[in-house]
């Protein structure tokens, strides 16, 4: 048991952190000179080989942990040595409760591709994400520099803005499943949804066979579209980067928050950002977008399809790995939208982002909760 | 009967209800004029479907086979108080028996016609740019009121429509109220009433106590008091001075107390002149057609009770007689319109109690209906004479009006006829079926009282013949350039007249005498009486023989006919007459005129009194001295004094000094509860 | 199992903590922050004394951990309320020292 | 002793020192407030092992998350960089309070050993399910009470900080 959380939380290490977030660092650069119509990083180079300049990253870790650790005159120390540890903890515990694969079963083992999967799994990823504030507040206030003070302050102000319209933006995805676990939701999302099922679950009336065969994966986004979106722009405002960067704010405040930072310390905080890019896209995927599932192929189809030609336990190990590809497909491509939006979207100023929050989120979700609640409230009645 | 149709019932004061409180969100909440056809549309239209349930209760009522002849709408326990035997309760309850069938087809029928009216009489009020809805909203309240009043099952729910008809009488009244002699005489319509409703609930607290001395389940509900009234019947009070009182009659005599104040008899008539004041519509449906009458309801909806009550019911027939007349010779010498029309209103509301205390409960509502007809319509009538005459009530600037007014003329025509008691018109009738039945009562004084009844029948014809012929007849003493415009008002005014006049000229064959079915060999020829017996308690049959019921129809045919002619020879014949003849009896006259002196006496023995004792003692001494000057200035003193004198040392300003106090208190608790 | 007893001596701690921070320090800030904390130990008595009782079966019953949830929801207002209250004071006055703000007394 | 017992045993040593270190620290309130996350934390922490679970996420969601982030806001916002708070005027009263504090604790520590051990617990008790059907069936009532509360409160401060109310 303890093996298996061990092997898992490794998994995630390795995978997520060690591997994933440099290569985002690589991929943002990409994006954004194909976006601009530039070439981008393609200098770095072992002997001559750049791997389409792949290994950037690699010489970014290399400079940063050789560089100076410096801390400013007049400056906290402990905080200010603290915070970046604080600000990238989160990020990466965060990860604990998002399955990166189904549940499946060897005899009468149960593999449940998460490390940990809490009854409140949901709460735990808000706890977590309202902790993620103390880092950034802590580097503002330690650095003993008005423009970190001021960043701090944005950050202070902003994440606790947003985190509850971001809470408030996903009620509606566990009222319609019923439940805070992730893996859960995901198993949930395992399967189809009729196009044309309401007039059958509200309304009463039989479907005939050419409206019964009008399918889609049974996603929250179909369920929660709003939801959606609100999440998606609640989950980027919370991770700073822009259009929603006001603590950073690269133009004004220098680098905000940071701005007294430097070598590896400068480079958690910078990892962290991108730690977290990867956290989001893993939970937009798993709430809205079917987790590990495959669209239209539910796991029961894929075992026992596969199953009766190469045996059981090939097909769950098939399942496995085809999940788990699925899973980084999405993820990757979430990563690649928030990348998009990142370099197409102007950057909001203060009182947008505030006002963006208080009044047209929060208002909003508030309706899609009791829709929902509305909704759920008919289909019960109808079935 | 089934479930659904009672459900019905509890519409029918409510829609009335439905209305006012639109208008009242309208005018008090939400501050926007309402356009003038939507305040009609929802105020008539309210009433008019009030009017059409109440005529499917009506038809269904008919429709039951047997003698359970009553429809109940329970809603809800309203009042449940207290436990165990002398458990209280009030139910929210409507009932419909022919009683209140008759009263709710007579409320919402000549309500929905006098609100029809009012659209025409109201149009031209400029006073007050809310005034038309806010006049619609009380009139929509009123109906309401009346109607709970009549359809409560239970005397407390009858109580509350007691007092919703004494509010919305005050407020209409009232409804001039820049004025100050409109809100004076409203607010003597509420006082006065006050007095009445005071013996009202006296009644209702002896009736409760009573049952529960007896021992049965106490209810003010009339199935149940009915149903138990054995018990009491013989229950017996003593007296201060010694003699034995049986219960009911010391009960009957407190409800006859708010009788007499809300329909006005003696002593407590004194506001009904004045209430004049109001609008002609209100004095029509108020003042005269329905809620005046709710005291002759009440000793009807009673009458089980009355029948047990000899002393109540001789002070009853007695107080009638004597208002009757007292009230008509007063009319005599009136000159403005709506005051001969209240008299007279009195006085009918005597005849009334005449009836209902010699034990002809139908024929006091029989006189009820016939005279919620054409009393209305005789008021609707001196509504648009003087609307037509651009808001003149005094009848000496009147005179010669009927060919100017012809339509008017010939309703008013049709009302006088009706109130004198010429056959075949609906007064004639009930007047004539009063005074049989004294005639054939057993009450002590019966002749006396028939006497005066017949007496009074006299000076009723010839006082609204001499209204009728100073209005319409004689030269006019009008300014000539307002004579140009007199005219008949608008077929809104004038449509609810004539169904008005048609009612009161046929509304006698609701109850015609035996006597004319016998000839024709036609058995229960009284309809009314018919429908309404089942309500009454069974009691021995008074009567008097056929021929001399005959000969008493005749009689007061003749002695109506005499004042009928009587007045044309004063006021048509000899108009320099009555000037003389004031002139020669002046003592007489001036005490007619000034109405016995009976406001200055009332002025003189009790309100000065009154207010003299409440400004030296309630108010200089109680208020001012005591409350105010001990109890509020001296703790104000007091504390002052205390304040500053040390207590002022504690309040350091140190929040932290207060958290230190709260931390010693609390700890000296734990200390003593953990001890 | 963890002993209720010591449960709430540690809240009684936390409590009387709490108290001496309220007492003795003049930032308003950090009174309020010793606010919260008294609020705090409050609340973990509440959650103890609901571990110790919890009912039974379906009579289960939440009326502790519900009261915390509400003691929260209070504590929520009340600081925000009384932060307000600091910075208009601070506005005012330039200062958040509560012995500067005793103008309120004889 | 099992490992609750000891996680609980160094969870509360820590909300302890941590809460005096808050009180104590007279020279930096960012400081003193970093502190009343980690006992907040701690008594989080706590609300697990006592199986409270729900309790314990919304501790960290609204007291860490918030509340004392709101707190800091206030700090940075007013600045109040090292400022100096010598002790206060008020010696007497506060001796007498520290003297009450400790008469508190003991009068309470007084009651130590009397409690039964606690029963097993229910399927499912403190989770969010069983305690969101109890707020809005049971305490229907206080959760409105709450949320008129909050409204209360938000306009209250909206009043008392904002500059200019448009």
């Amino acid at each position: 048991m303890i093996v298996e959380v061990v092997v898992k939380s490794l998994f995630i290490l390795l995978v997520v952190v060690a591997a994933i977030a440099p290569v985002i660092t690589w991929i943002e650069r990409k994006q954004s000179a194909v976006m601009q119509d530039r070439i981008g990083a393609n200098r770095a180079d072992i002997a001559g080989i750049t791997v389409l300049g792949l290994l950037h990253p690699l010489a970014d870790v290399i400079k940063l942990l050789s560089k100076e650790d410096v801390v400013p005159q007049g400056a906290n120390r402990v905080m200010h040595l603290v915070a970046p540890l604080i600000a990238a903890a989160p990020a990466i515990i965060a990860y604990a409760v998002i399955p990166f694969g189904g549940v499946y079963t060897f005899g009468d083992h149960t593999l449940s591709l998460v490390a940990a999967n809490p009854d409140w799994g949901l709460l735990y990823i808000f706890a977590i994400g309202s902790l993620a504030t103390y880092g950034t507040v802590m580097a503002g206030w330690a650095s003993n520099n008005n423009w970190s003070l001021l960043g701090g302050l944005r950050a202070s102000a902003q994440m606790i803005s947003y985190e509850v319209t971001m809470g408030l933006s996903v009620v509606g995805v566990f009222m319609v499943f019923g439940t805070l676990q992730l893996q859960d939701m995901a198993v949930a999302q395992d399967g189809t949804l009729r196009v044309f099922g309401f007039l059958d679950v509200i309304f009463g009336l039989a479907l005939p066979w050419w409206l019964e065969i009008w399918k889609i994966p049974a996603w929250g986004i179909f369920y929660q579209p709003l939801g959606f979106l609100m999440f998606l722009t609640t989950m980027m405002a919370e991770n700073k980067r822009p259009p929603f960067d006001l603590p950073e704010a690269e133009s004004e405040l220098i680098a905000g928050y940071f701005l007294e930072y430097s070598g590896m310390r400068f480079g958690l905080f910078f990892m962290s950002e991108f730690i977290e890019v990867v956290v989001i896209a893993g939970l937009i995927t798993t709430l809205f977008l079917g987790g590990w599932s495959v669209p239209w192929l539910s796991t029961e189809t894929i075992i026992g399809g596969v199953g009766s030609v190469f045996g059981q336990g090939f097909a769950t190990g098939l399942c496995i790995l085809v999940h788990f590809a699925t899973f980084m497909i999405k993820v990757v491509a979430m990563i690649w939208l928030q990348m998009a939006l990142r370099w197409t979207l102007p950057r909001f100023r203060y009182d947008q982002v505030m006002d963006l929050c208080w009044k047209i989120i929060l208002p909003l979700s508030i309706a899609n909760i009791f829709v929902t609640g509305l909704v759920i409230l008919l289909v019960q009645g109808g079935s | 009967m089934s479930e659904r149709a009672n459900d019905l019932l509890r519409w029918i004061p409510l829609l009335p209800l439905l209305g006012a409180v639109f208008h009242g969100v309208m005018i008090g909440i939400i501050r926007r004029s309402t356009p003038r056809w939507g305040v009609i549309a929802i105020s008539c239209g309210t009433v008019g479907l009030s009017f059409v349930l109440s005529s499917v209760a009506f038809v269904a009522l008919v429709g039951i086979p047997g003698d359970a002849t009553v429809l109940v709408d329970r809603v809800y326990t309203w009042i449940g108080a207290g436990i165990g035997a002398s458990r209280f309760t009030a139910d929210l309850a409507f009932r419909v028996d022919p009683l209140s069938a008759t009263m709710i087809l007579v409320v919402t029928g000549v309500g929905f016609l006098i609100h029809v009216y009012s659209i025409g009489y109201m149009d031209d009020d400029h006073r007050d740019d809310r005034g038309f809805q806010r006049f619609f909203c009380y009139l929509n309240l009123f109906t309401f009121s009346m109607l709970m009043l009549v359809l409560g099952d239970n005397l407390v729910l009858m109580f509350l429509g007691w007092e919703g008809v004494g509010l919305c009488s005050y407020l209409l009244i009232g409804f001039w109220y820049a004025d100050r002699w409109n809100a004076y005489c409203g607010a003597k319509a509420f006082i006065v009433n006050r007095i009445g409703d005071f013996g009202f609930l006296i009644g209702i607290f002896l009736i409760y106590t009573a049952l529960v001395d007896a021992g049965v389940p106490a209810g003010v509900g009339f199935a149940e008091i009915a149903s138990h009234f054995g018990a009491i019947a013989d229950m017996t009070v003593a007296t201060p001075w010694g003699s034995e009182w049986l219960l009911v009659d010391l009960i009957g005599l407190c409800l006859f107390l708010g009788a007499v104040g809300k329909s006005a008899q003696i002593p407590l008539y004194v506001w009904l002149p004045d209430a004049m004041a109001g609008p002609t519509p209100v004095s029509a449906l108020i003042h005269a057609a329905t809620m005046v009458t709710a005291g002759v309801y009440m000793v009807c909806r009673l009458s089980f009770l009355y029948a047990a009550a000899p002393v109540a019911s001789a002070v009853i027939a007695w107080t009638g007689a004597v208002t009757a007349l007292f009230a008509a010779t007063i009319a005599i010498t009136q000159s403005d319109i709506k005051k001969v029309l209240a008299y007279s209103t009195v006085s009918q509301l005597g005849y009334m109690f005449l009836a209902a205390g010699c034990g002809g409960f139908t024929g006091a509502i029989f006189h009820l209906v016939t005279h919620a007809f054409f009393k209305a319509l005789l008021f609707l009538a001196a509504g648009a004479v003087i609307l037509a005459m651009h808001h003149e009530q005094n009848i000496e600037k009147m005179g010669g009006l009927r060919r100017r007014i012809p339509m008017t003329h010939l309703v008013f025509l049709v009302g006088v006829v009706a109130i004198s008691g010429f056959p075949p018109f609906s007064g004639f009738f009930s007047k004539d079926e009063i005074l049989a039945t004294t005639l054939a009562s057993h009450l002590p004084g019966h002749a006396v009282l028939y006497a005066i009844g017949l007496f009074t029948a006299g000076i009723t014809a010839f006082y609204m013949w001499r209204l009728y012929f100073k209005v319409f007849y004689g030269e006019s003493h009008a300014p000539a350039d307002l004579l140009d415009h007199v005219k008949d008002p608008d077929p809104v005014v004038v449509n609810p007249l004539l169904v008005l006049a048609f009612l009161s000229a046929t509304g006698g064959m609701l109850g015609i005498p035996q006597i004319y079915g016998d000839p024709f060999g036609i058995e229960h020829m009284h309809s009314l009486n018919n429908f309404l017996s089942p309500v009454w308690p069974a009691a021995e049959p008074h009567g008097v023989a056929h021929a001399t019921e005959i000969m008493l129809t005749l009689v007061a045919v003749a002695v109506a006919l005499l004042g009928a002619g009587l007045a044309y020879q004063l006021y048509v014949r000899h108009p320099a007459w009555p000037g003389r003849l004031a002139q020669r009896l002046s003592g007489a006259y001036a005490l007619l005129r000034d109405k016995y002196y009976v406001d200055e006496l009332y002025d003189a023995v009790i309100v000065r009194p009154l207010v003299k004792f409440s400004d030296v003692v309630l108010f200089r001494t109680i208020d001012a001295g005591l409350i105010d000057g001990v109890a509020v200035n001296g703790t104000a003193r007091g504390v002052r004094a205390l304040a500053s004198g040390g207590l002022r040392r504690l309040q350091s300003g140190l929040a932290q000094g207060y958290v230190v106090s709260m931390l010693v208190g609390t700890a000296a608790l734990l200390w003593y509860w953990l001890r | 199992m963890i002993p209720i007893d010591h449960v709430i001596t540690l809240s009684a701690i936390l409590f009387a903590i709490g108290i001496a921070g309220v007492v003795t320090r003049r930032n308003m800030i950090v009174i309020l922050m010793s606010i919260e904390l008294m609020l705090n130990a409050v609340n973990l008595a509440f959650v103890g004394f609901n571990r110790l009782w919890p009912g039974g079966g379906a009579g289960a019953h939440y009326d502790g951990q519900v009261f915390v949830l509400m003691v929260i929801t209070v504590a929520a207002a009340e600081v925000s309320v009384g932060l307000g209250i600091v910075i208009s004071m601070f506005r005012n006055r330039d200062s958040v020292d509560i012995d500067d703000v005793s103008l309120l007394k004889w | 002793m099992t490992v609750p017992v000891i996680l609980f045993y160094l969870f509360a040593g820590l909300a302890v020192l941590s809460a005096l270190a808050m009180v104590a620290n007279v020279r930096n309130t960012v400081a003193a407030a970093m502190s009343l996350v980690i006992t907040m934390v701690s008594l989080a922490a706590i609300y697990v092992l006592l199986e409270a679970y729900l309790v314990a996420a919304i501790q960290i969601i609204v007291y860490a998350g918030a509340i004392v982030v709101l707190f800091l806001f206030v700090v940075m916002l007013l600045n109040l960089r090292s400022d100096d708070f010598p002790p206060g005027r008020q010696r007497l009263l506060k001796v007498a309070g520290a003297a009450l504090g400790a008469f508190a604790v003991a009068e309470l520590m007084r009651g130590a050993g009397v409690f039964p051990a606690p029963p097993p617990l229910p399927e499912g008790f403190g989770g969010y399910r069983a305690l969101g059907i109890a707020l809005y069936t049971d305490y229907i009532l206080l959760v409105e009470m709450a949320s008129l509360l909050l409204t209360a409160a938000i306009v209250g401060a909206l009043i008392l900080a904002k500059r200019k109310i448009d």
